[in-house]
């Protein structure tokens, strides 16, 4: 298993960074053109949408996921009843592809169907939420599903964690007198810092790896103003015959991951030891 | 008269659901005194003690606190403060902000906070550590610092609920002390939970031993200790325990004599609460140290010959393990001689200070 | 043997084609076309296509368009060679142009076999909607563009559109009739940046800016046959579409001249370019499966086949020694148009790297969407492409 | 006691609290994001009631005026599909071949790694660990074209082994992850204690720390039926022809439109393939939250 | 020579890292002798157990059981049972197979492992519990369970880990008495961990106590008590701990005296194991209860003033708190006699049990 391991991440990392520098077409060749394709990438204003899309979606996604998923979280936390159903309601979409997401918020976010329909019969005939349709909303409209989908996962990643918060903190903060929100505020969410790590890693998994949804709801369009890196290597990759310049881009990717990963990895896995437990 | 009292518990009743874990409970705790609930696993201190602090809704009854009532207020109106067996500080912030942190939600002046802070801190001895976070302190200082948290809040009532439980033997005994001293110094009134009973004994005024959400005996430590209301209170209260022998009570020359098997021991120092009828089934029950042991016999009556099983040194004296009347039981002696196992010895008991239940009711006769 | 075969014709007309040859094939006898459909354009099926032939999984056969795209696979030596069926067939002979047959050659072997006649050039209009306007019928562009502010005031959308692709086309088909042969070529045979940055070029992309007024705001992810069925039924007044279109008012059973019409070449410049589907057969160790194969790519070039797929698909046989007597109005222009050599242009499939026509698509499509974008912009980044275009 | 302070004042419970304006302001709110997670479900299933012609008229929050079940038959038994018009039962069957052996595989395989991990040390575990949440992030397209080859040159291309394997490495990451956090959590003791007794590696895995797992499988259960039953790309790529997903079929009725998009249709058959995951989430979404707790949040 | 020794260590280092955690241990254990490692939280108890066990690899040294080298053998092999403070029971399996797993494992004959298991059943009393699980187990019979899990075994050697930590002031004292019982039973070798030095005093045969991975002092349990080789060994042991004052010696009449502030103790009395020369800086400790305590000044000398501070009772006895030459000391007293705040009292020490310690180097003068 570890070899397969190895073989597969380690493996395809190398060869995608290996290939990047080469002109590779459909089929991988060995001829290398140094940073030739990197310097194209980044003249590319397809590519460099994608990546700007990248960072509006990313930081709105992870920003409002962990927001609604903690305050899902924290009202569900009030001892509610029907927590069996409000539970199940938030998680449900996560149990739907992307391609089903996609296509259900197309169809309610399209001006001629949804949303904006539904309101000009009501009687608003000027109203207007061209958010598929303008390409400087697109990348929102792909956050909101993305959120409507993932807040769930979310939710109970954060329910999990302050499930598991000891009672006598919050009954110290009342009888200290403070108020609900700071106490959340100012006490439990710092001593969720686990959580949010494990969360944070799951969903930044997610973003850079979202494509799916974009070629469902959008594909990218209109124009190129919802595009996102995933897309630009895949179709490059695949539709276009440009192999090189597909792993160059994926070779950024990756960086940035590691850049972003590098310092949690630092930070999680510093050798600590944990009383009476066996080093893992 | 409330005045008089700073916590007044009054027909206090609490269910979880169907479950009813405090029963009717009355409580009076005068200014300044220390009470102690004292009791096993699950009888309901916490429960009691959150009760107080209004961290739980009562189902039945009133909670006055200096002549308050304060049933339905809100726990940071009740002026109480709370310590807890977790400490439960704040991870995230430094000791400072711990103790600080409810003052500034109250919107206290800063320099009202810096004068509690420093307050504290010195009669706590936390000055040097005000600056770093719970998670780089010891058990100790973190239980201090947990102390300090309650004691600038400046009420009138402290509640603790188990707060030495998490530290080792050494620490708990010098915190033990210092809480003693604290409330020398402070003189409010303190309401402390533990199952520890050297922690009860040490530092109550009076204990509340609770059973089952009732309350077993309210009485101050040495009261407790030598007169127990019943088995229960007995049994639960002095390390190493108390020993039980069961009988009956016969009459000897008019006096009554507690016989088990074939051991006699008169009951004539012993001052009952009641008319010891000749006949009753009873339990004697003695502690190792109102035994005394002896390698000769001595004067027939109230002394016995018994086998050694084990003794147990423990520094300062011993406990040694005997058989009789079939029973094990242990006596406490200087630890400068040591007995072996199987030797003979001879067993002189001491009535008066002895404790005699019913056998059925289990109540001190 | 079962052979099975992958293709994305999945839209009416196309599944409609794809079906003939499937029961034509089921005719002969002895094999047995299994269908391998995959939805969407060939951006989704085209992927799944070449890995699996890379994979060693390869289909019997399988739709891809000539040109570049298939050429890494060939040069892999991953096709079969079919040069010995066609000399021994002679397709050289009939397949006409004979452009068509050099798209499926590499070094001078032939690996694959072209179906179709398919070209871009062509607009589809609904007679009624512009009469429903109070507008004139227009006869080329620029009349189109005339009337639009009617169409749109009836709530009638003027140029029905969709996907990236779909935009892209219509820059194709406006840069070979409004610009004319001699720019199409110094553009895609010499790939001149010279008459990329000129004025004719600028020309163009001006067009194209009224065009992109012309759309409604809808057309962001609708697919090309969508459109069709918006001028089908009149919500749309016309479409700049590939001759496949055609086959979608087949399928509805419209006619041309009175249910619809068409303007070949934008009515400006009759001239019309000859891409195309070609089927090509990846290697298989089966020999089973070879003579299936050569059974299918004889099949495929023959005359009944042709006339039947063609009429079903809406697009010109690849043979000029056919009858279409059953072609309808519309496949009667393109024939004649064809056969005027000097009317064919080439494809920008043989022209360009899919690579580079996907750089173009990204812009055009970028263009189209944001308004803001000025003509200068664009053209300045289509020299660059161009510029660096092998 | 003192009567003159007890008769007038408060006594008793507290009022049930249920209506109060914290409660009320909590409830709401769960109930408006309940609206919002639940339209799109709710679109889906009333336009997959109605007719064509009604959808096109009415508008898509309206309920149906006629119910009909005529596009789920139709997606589930005749929906188009390039030239074949069998629905999307076909797939139904090829996902439960292809899910049933990759979730039990991947999930044998991670919580065996997640064991080793967390309670053999051996050399190299950590950069072992660290590569494999690192692979979390790799996108999969960037992947794809190695492991064709790779699968390739292993015969496996295009057969459900190859589809089973290329799930079961693509599980691995987040799911050894939370195995390994869940083994970690558990008393060492417990695997010193069986140590002493003499268990060797895989006695102690299945005989003492297995039965002790469940929460955690109930989450990697739930998450692997999840990803694996929507997965699109690796069953088209990898299962081989013969073996294509529901996901495909879906794909090709939804996105090849003959004439006009029947959305009634393509909704049925959107909730019919979604069906399977979002039972297993009806029915064990309690155990979800449960195990995460367990295993997944601690750090 | 190894023969005699049922364990024997040898040089034995470990380090975590570059962490030391065991630095050049030697440890010879007599057959069927009872060991207890003491020390406080971190000094590397457990590790040492756990490198007995087998669980640790060390990184030097050797590790001989019954004479045989184990140092590389798997735990199963060497021959020990090991019994956990968290029970370490299999929660899904029942007591009976919670015993037999490991002979299962083993291959033994189901009679035989019939045999043992109601051999171990019936000495520690869990016959009626074999088919339940431990989660309906109470901690005491848990715990009883994992000791049997060690004894159905069958070893030379057991190895108990903080065994009684996890339970209740009143069990912890009845298991102490049941292993000591077991220990006098079955004879063989134990090794116990513990930072309670009441389960040390009373079980063990002889104490090792520990500080940061070195042993300060092994010897049975009184001359630890009573002759602490240094102070750590002196301030750890005993509970209530040790009285420590700070001075010097001087010379009076030729007998040396110890001088703080205003207090002469004679230290005629006093064994030393060297002279105590006049003006060495040294610590004077004395245990609680070697000092008397009455209401009237005794002989001059060894006798001086003090006011009471605090009063606890524990019971049995009080400890008394007083100032002495400026520091805190505690004096334990009978529970007779009760002591107010601020009461003036004189004391009497007793130098022949008290202990000196050399100011600088803290070893036992
Ligand atoms: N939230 C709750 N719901 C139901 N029952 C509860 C709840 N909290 C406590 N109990 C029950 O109430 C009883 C008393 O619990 P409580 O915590 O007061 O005991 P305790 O005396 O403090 O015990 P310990 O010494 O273990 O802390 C127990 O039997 C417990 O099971
Ligand atoms: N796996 C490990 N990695 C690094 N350091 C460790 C490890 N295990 C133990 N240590 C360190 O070794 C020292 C001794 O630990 P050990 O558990 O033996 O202490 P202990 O005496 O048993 O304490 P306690 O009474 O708290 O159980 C501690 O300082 C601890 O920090
Ligand atoms: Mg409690
Ligand atoms: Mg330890």
């Amino acid at each position: 298993m570890i070899v397969t391991v190895l073989v597969v991440f380690v493996g395809c990392t190398l060869w995608t960074v290996l290939y990047s520098f080469t002109s590779s077409r459909s089929l991988p060749t060995l001829d290398f053109v140094g940073f030739d394709q990197y310097t194209r990438l980044f003249r590319t204003s397809r590519w460099t949408v994608s990546l700007k899309n990248l960072a509006i979606f990313g930081l709105l996604s992870l920003a409002f996921s962990l927001i609604i998923g903690f305050i899902l979280a924290a009202l569900m936390d009030q001892k509610i009843r029907f927590e069996n159903t409000f539970r199940t309601i938030f998680l449900y979409p996560h149990a739907l592809s992307f391609i089903v997401t996609g296509l259900v918020w197309q169809w309610i976010l399209t001006p001629a169907y949804g949303v904006q329909k539904v309101v000009r019969d009501l009687g608003f005939e000027t109203f207007s939420f061209p958010i598929l349709t303008d390409g400087r909303f697109t990348i929102y409209a792909i956050v909101i599903a993305g959120l409507w989908q993932g807040t769930g996962l979310v939710m109970a990643l954060m329910l999990a964690g302050l499930r598991n918060i000891d009672d006598e903190i919050w009954k110290a903060a009342r009888v200290d007198g403070i108020p609900a929100w700071k106490t959340y505020l100012f006490i439990i969410i710092p001593m969720m810092r686990p959580v949010f790590i494990t969360t944070l890693v799951i969903i930044s998994a997610a973003i850079v790896k979202v494509y799916d949804l974009v070629v469902a709801l959008t594909n990218g369009g209109p124009g190129i103003s919802s595009e996102v890196p995933a897309k630009y290597v895949y179709d490059l990759m695949f539709s276009r015959g440009n192999l090189g310049q597909g792993l160059a881009a994926s070779t950024i990717m990756l960086t940035t991951v590691l850049i972003i990963l590098v310092p949690w990895a630092l930070l999680e896995f510093r050798p600590r030891y944990r009383k009476g437990k066996i080093p893992k | 008269m409330t005045s008089v009292h700073s916590v007044l518990i009054k027909d206090l009743s609490l269910n979880f659901g169907s479950i009813s874990v405090l029963k009717n409970l009355n409580i009076e705790v005068a200014d300044g005194e220390f009470l102690v609930l004292l009791g096993p696993s699950g009888c309901g201190k916490s429960t009691l003690l959150n009760c107080i602090a209004g961290l739980l809704d009562i189902s039945d009854g009133q909670i006055f606190i200096k002549g308050k009532n304060v049933t339905w207020e809100e726990p940071k109106d009740r002026g109480i403060g709370m310590v807890f067996q977790s400490y439960a500080l704040y991870p995230q912030m430094t000791v400072e902000k711990n103790l600080s942190f409810g003052l500034r939600v109250a919107g206290l002046p800063a320099a009202e906070i810096q004068k509690r802070i420093a307050h504290a801190a010195e009669i706590l001895q936390i000055g040097p550590l005000l600056n770093r976070k719970p998670a780089e302190l010891s058990g100790g200082q973190r239980q201090r610092v947990a102390i300090g948290r309650a004691l600038v809040r400046d009420v009138d009532v402290f509640l603790f609920d188990e707060p030495l439980s998490n530290l080792d033997a050494k620490l708990r005994s010098e915190l033990r002390v210092e809480i003693k001293r604290l409330h020398h110094k402070l003189a409010n009134t303190m309401i402390y939970v533990t199952h520890d009973q050297i922690e009860a004994l040490t530092l109550a005024d009076r204990i509340a031993v609770m059973k089952g959400g009732l309350i077993q005996q309210l009485d101050d430590p040495l009261t407790i200790y030598n007169r127990p209301r019943n088995l229960f209170v007995a049994s639960f209260i002095g390390s190493p325990a108390m020993n039980f022998l069961k009988g009956e009570i016969v009459d000897k020359d008019g006096s009554p004599v507690f016989r088990a098997a074939d051991l006699d021991i008169s009951l004539a120092a012993y001052r009952p609460q009641q008319r010891l009828a000749p006949g009753h089934a009873v339990i004697f029950g003695f502690r190792p140290e109102h035994i005394a042991i002896s390698g000769q016999a001595g004067p027939a009556g109230c002394s016995c010959e018994a086998i050694v099983d084990l003794d147990e040194p423990m520094g300062a004296d011993s406990l040694v393990w005997l058989k009789v009347a079939g029973k094990a039981i242990s006596v406490r002696v200087d630890s400068g001689r040591r007995y072996q196992p199987g030797e003979k010895v001879f067993l002189t008991f001491n009535p008066a200070m002895a404790s005699l239940f019913d056998a059925v009711t289990e109540n001190r006769l | 043997a079962d052979l099975e075969v992958t293709h994305w014709w999945t839209s009416g007309g196309e599944a409609a084609a794809a079906k003939v040859l499937a029961s034509s094939y089921d005719k002969l006898g002895g094999d047995k076309w299994v269908d391998g459909a995959i939805a969407g354009s060939g951006s989704t099926a085209r992927p799944i296509i070449v890995s699996r032939i890379l994979g060693g999984n390869p289909m019997g056969a399988t739709q891809l368009n000539t040109g570049r795209d298939a050429e890494d696979l060939v040069k892999a030596g991953l096709m079969t060679d079919l040069t010995e069926l066609a000399t021994k067939e002679g397709w050289a002979d009939f397949i006409r142009p004979s452009k068509l047959l050099d798209a499926c050659k590499y070094e001078g072997k032939i690996y694959c076999v072209p179906v179709n006649i398919h070209s871009w050039q062509w607009m589809w209009i609904n007679p009624n909607a512009f009469k429903q306007a109070g507008a004139a019928v227009p006869t080329n562009w620029q009349e189109f563009v005339a009337a639009a502010p009617k169409l749109k005031e009836k709530g009638i959308i003027p140029l029905a559109t969709g996907d990236a692709w779909q935009i892209d086309g219509v820059f194709r088909v406006m840069l070979a009739n409004l610009g004319g042969k001699d720019l199409y070529l110094k553009i895609l045979d010499q790939k001149s940046t010279e008459a990329a940055g000129g004025p004719e070029t600028k020309a163009i992309w001006q067009a194209f800016a009224d065009a992109r007024e012309l759309a409604d705001p809808g057309y962001v992810g609708r697919q090309w046959n969508e459109a069709t069925s918006l001028v089908l039924t009149g919500k749309a007044a016309g479409q700049i579409m590939g001759d496949w279109a055609q086959g979608e008012f087949g399928v509805a059973g419209k006619v041309a001249g009175t249910d619809y019409d068409c303007l070949p070449g934008l009515g400006v410049h009759p001239a019309l370019d000859t891409g195309g589907d070609a089927f090509y057969f990846p290697k298989n160790a089966n020999p089973e499966i070879t003579k299936a194969q050569l059974k299918l790519a004889s099949m495929l070039v023959s005359k009944e086949t042709q006339v039947a797929f063609n009429l079903a698909k809406g697009s010109l046989p690849i043979r000029g020694d056919i009858d279409m007597q059953a072609a309808n109005e519309c496949m009667k222009k393109g024939i004649k148009i064809l056969t005027d050599s000097n009317n064919v242009l080439p494809s920008y499939e043989q022209a360009f790297s899919s690579d580079t026509q996907g750089q173009i698509e990204d812009l055009t499509t970028e263009f189209f969407a944001d308004k803001t974008m000025t003509v200068e912009d664009a053209q300045a980044r289509y020299v660059e492409i161009i510029g660096e275009a092998k | 006691m003192n009567s003159s302070l007890s008769g007038a004042e408060p006594r008793g419970s507290r009022p049930k609290r249920f209506l109060s304006p914290a409660s009320i302001m909590i409830y709401s709110i769960l109930f408006i994001a309940a609206v919002y997670y639940l339209i799109p479900l709710y679109v889906m299933v009333m336009t997959s009631l109605k007719g064509m012609p009604e959808i096109r008229l009415g508008n898509i929050f309206s309920p149906p005026v006629e119910v009909t079940f005529q596009p789920w038959a139709t997606a589930w038994n005749s929906a188009c599909t390039g030239l074949y018009c069998e629905g999307i039962k076909v797939g139904f069957f090829n996902s439960m071949k292809i899910l049933v052996p990759s979730v039990i595989l991947s999930i044998i395989i991670a919580s065996v790694n997640g064991y080793a991990l967390a309670n053999w040390r051996f050399k190299g575990s950590e950069l072992f660990f660290t590569t494999l949440i690192f692979g979390a992030f790799i996108p999969y397209q960037v992947m794809l074209y190695p492991l064709v080859i790779i699968t390739r040159n292993l015969g496996i291309f295009g057969t459900l082994t190859g589809v089973i394997v290329i799930h079961t490495i693509f599980g691995m990451p987040i799911l050894t992850l939370l195995f390994r956090n869940y083994f970690v959590s558990l008393p060492p003791e417990l695997f010193k204690a069986a140590r002493v007794d003499g268990a060797g590696f895989w006695r102690i895995f299945l005989q003492i720390m297995l039965p002790m797992s469940l929460p955690i499988f109930v989450v990697a259960v739930i998450l692997q039926v999840t990803g694996i039953w929507n997965d699109f790309l690796f069953g088209v790529i990898f299962a081989g022809t013969k073996n294509f997903p529901m996901t495909v079929q879906l794909n090709n009725i939804v996105n090849s439109t003959q004439g006009v998009k029947e959305y009634n249709v393509n909704m049925a058959a959107t909730i019919l393939t979604g069906a399977v995951p979002l039972l297993v989430y009806f029915f064990s979404g309690k155990y979800f939250v449960r195990g995460i707790a367990a295993g997944a949040v601690k750090g």
